[in-house]
């Protein structure tokens, strides 16, 4: 049963299997996990993210009005931002992030340094940030991940998959490597410096 | 350390998120090597700003003070003179911390521009609400148990016999119920009957009182009727449907013995239904 | 404002146009009404019918895995019927086990007291059972043997050779024994027992 289902699919061509991507993902408006549309697409998972990575690829140089995007090993549709103007009219019009300047210093620096306590972000920043981790939490850009093992037991913040998307991240692998490394690898002497 | 004091504060020291993005404001402004900081020109220049601040009559941030504090100092171990032992290694720059806390900021602050930039295109992108999907049932690889087989066989048998027994369990509540009326319906029948002139007949209404008469007692005394004619002890008329039932007592040597027998009978059936 | 932008959508050309229409259509999901199209894309409403048609011919008969349905005079992007067995794989996937708990039952009964009538079978279950036979049948796990020389003449069901290959039997002898003999021998007075 299952051998027969396998056969009749590796028939499949990469065109059939793009069609199929496209209505999959198309139905499931949300990200699809590879392993599912590898599934769907009766592929093993490497194959199938060489047909999705081309298949992307392929859409972002058509004239399409469509892209396809991976988060996290996630796959979802979506437009191309060439086109915002005419979707907007639609009425449905979801606005920007709309963060201040100091919402995307700390998540510049949750992202970079996460999991990250709030003590170490306000150590960075060189100021309190109590409101602007509770708005970057409201907006579920970033989420408490525990605590951390020091004194206090403090709460470590990481970002979510909501920030992957707001920002057009495939991880947080994939963030630019500014010269953070740097950084990472002095230690750093916070507490000499009182801040508070 | 207030929070909500320190909004307030950041709010009215304009657009400065704190006291490192003021520095970074007075470096970028006098275009300074971020290194090289010419620390008292940047502290003249940061003391400026905030006596700017308290001369609007701003209350200014507890940050922005310590800050101050800690250029303050640093002004000060740059302008006493240095001693250095001949064997002593150089002293660290009294900037150097400074300067890698500013650099750790700077690159935060970049990637914060970059961030809002990506932002911003990115919520040019749209996705779809997804579709309702019916839940898919898909059967699994077809397995079989020998096991399993003859596990469902002796479990379905055993619910059988439960049920059996549960049924067999209801009978006999309702005859538990029915089972002293029945016998005394029957004894009330013995009695009526021997008890008749020559020549008269027991009529079946004659058996119930007119104002307690249920329906179960009709049927009650209907059974009892039948088994006192089963017992020989009578024969039964009814000269029209629905008409009166008439019992005639069965004459003869066979009384006593019947008589006796049917006690024996009464007596059995009610042990039966009581166990 | 309003001539400058019409000005400049002058120059779409009808690819771009299907892109914003794709783009648009995409985001909305729902159907679109033709007007609303027209107004975005910046065309009178016939052009806008005709391009519109134009693009649902061509999804139709391109390798593409959507397809433009009109509708009372609005247009909606949706799956071609092709991929429904794809998308349907997207739903949430509930294992059913090969055999439910009343075919095993009903199997069990067929196997052990072949050959069996569905009364007998539905007196000792309590249950009605007739979808699970139909459900057997289809397995081609039992079949009709002839009918019962009873009141009503019903079918006799009895196991097959498919039942005896699927459960690795070599004949029904080979059923594992049953300890309750004393059940499996008796004669039930089935009349008495209420069937649900």
């Amino acid at each position: 049963m299952r051998m027969g289902k396998e056969n009749w699919q590796a028939m499949l061509t990469i065109t059939e299997i793009e069609c199929i991507l496209e209505s999959v993902l198309f139905t499931a408006g949300d990200p699809v996990p590879l392993e599912k549309l590898a599934d769907i697409c009766a592929q093993d998972k490497k194959t199938m993210q060489g047909i999705l990575e081309n298949y992307a690829g392929h859409l972002l140089n058509s004239a399409r009005g469509l892209m396809l995007r991976e988060m996290e090993g996630t796959w979802q549709l979506c437009t191309k931002p060439a086109y915002a103007d005419y979707i907007i009219q639609l009425g449905t019009v979801r606005k920007t992030p709309g963060l201040t300047q100091a919402a995307y210093e700390t998540l510049s620096i949750i992202a970079y340094r996460q999991p990250a306590t709030r003590a170490v972000i306000e150590q960075i920043r060189g100021v309190s940030s109590d409101s602007v981790l509770l708005k970057l939490q409201e907006k579920n850009l970033i989420r408490e991940a525990g605590r951390d093992d020091t004194p206090g037991k403090p709460f470590l913040f990481v970002t979510t998959t909501e920030f992957l998307r707001a920002f057009g991240f495939n991880s947080i692998r994939d963030l630019p490597k500014i010269e953070m490394d740097e950084l990472h690898e002095t230690e750093f002497p916070m507490e000499n410096l009182p801040v508070d | 350390m207030n929070s909500s004091l320190t909004e307030a504060c950041t709010l009215k020291l304009d657009r400065f998120e704190g006291p490192f993005d003021l520095l970074f404001h007075l470096i970028e402004k006098n275009q300074i090597d971020l290194y090289d900081i010419p620390i008292v020109m940047v502290t003249d220049q940061y003391l400026d700003y905030l006596q700017g601040m308290q001369e609007l009559d701003l209350d200014v941030a507890s940050e922005f003070l310590v800050m101050a504090a800690t250029l303050l100092h640093i002004k000060s171990r740059m302008l006493l003179p240095v001693h250095i032992e001949p064997d002593e290694e150089p002293t660290e720059d009294p900037r150097e911390l400074l300067i890698r806390k500013l650099v750790a900021y700077r690159r935060h602050k970049e990637f914060a521009a970059v961030l809002a930039e990506r932002g911003e295109r990115w919520s040019q992108v749209f996705c779809k609400l997804p579709e309702p999907l019916p839940e898919v049932k898909r059967e699994m690889v077809f397995d079989v148990s020998p096991v399993l087989l003859h596990e469902r066989y002796e479990a379905v048998m055993l619910q059988l016999r439960a049920r059996m027994n549960q049924s067999r369990g209801r009978m006999t509540r309702i005859l538990d119920n029915e089972k002293v009326s029945l016998k005394t319906k029957i004894r009330e029948i013995l009695h009526g009957l021997s008890h008749l002139a020559a020549g008269v007949r027991l009529r079946f209404s004659q058996l119930f009182d007119g104002r307690v008469k249920t329906r179960l007692e009709v049927a009650t005394g209907f059974l009892a009727m039948l088994e006192v004619v089963k017992l020989g002890r009578a024969t039964v008329e009814q000269p029209a449907m629905f008409s009166e039932i008439y019992l005639a007592p069965v004459q003869g040597g066979n009384q006593e013995k019947g008589h006796a027998d049917g006690e024996g009978e009464l007596a059995g059936h009610a042990d039966d239904n009581g166990n």
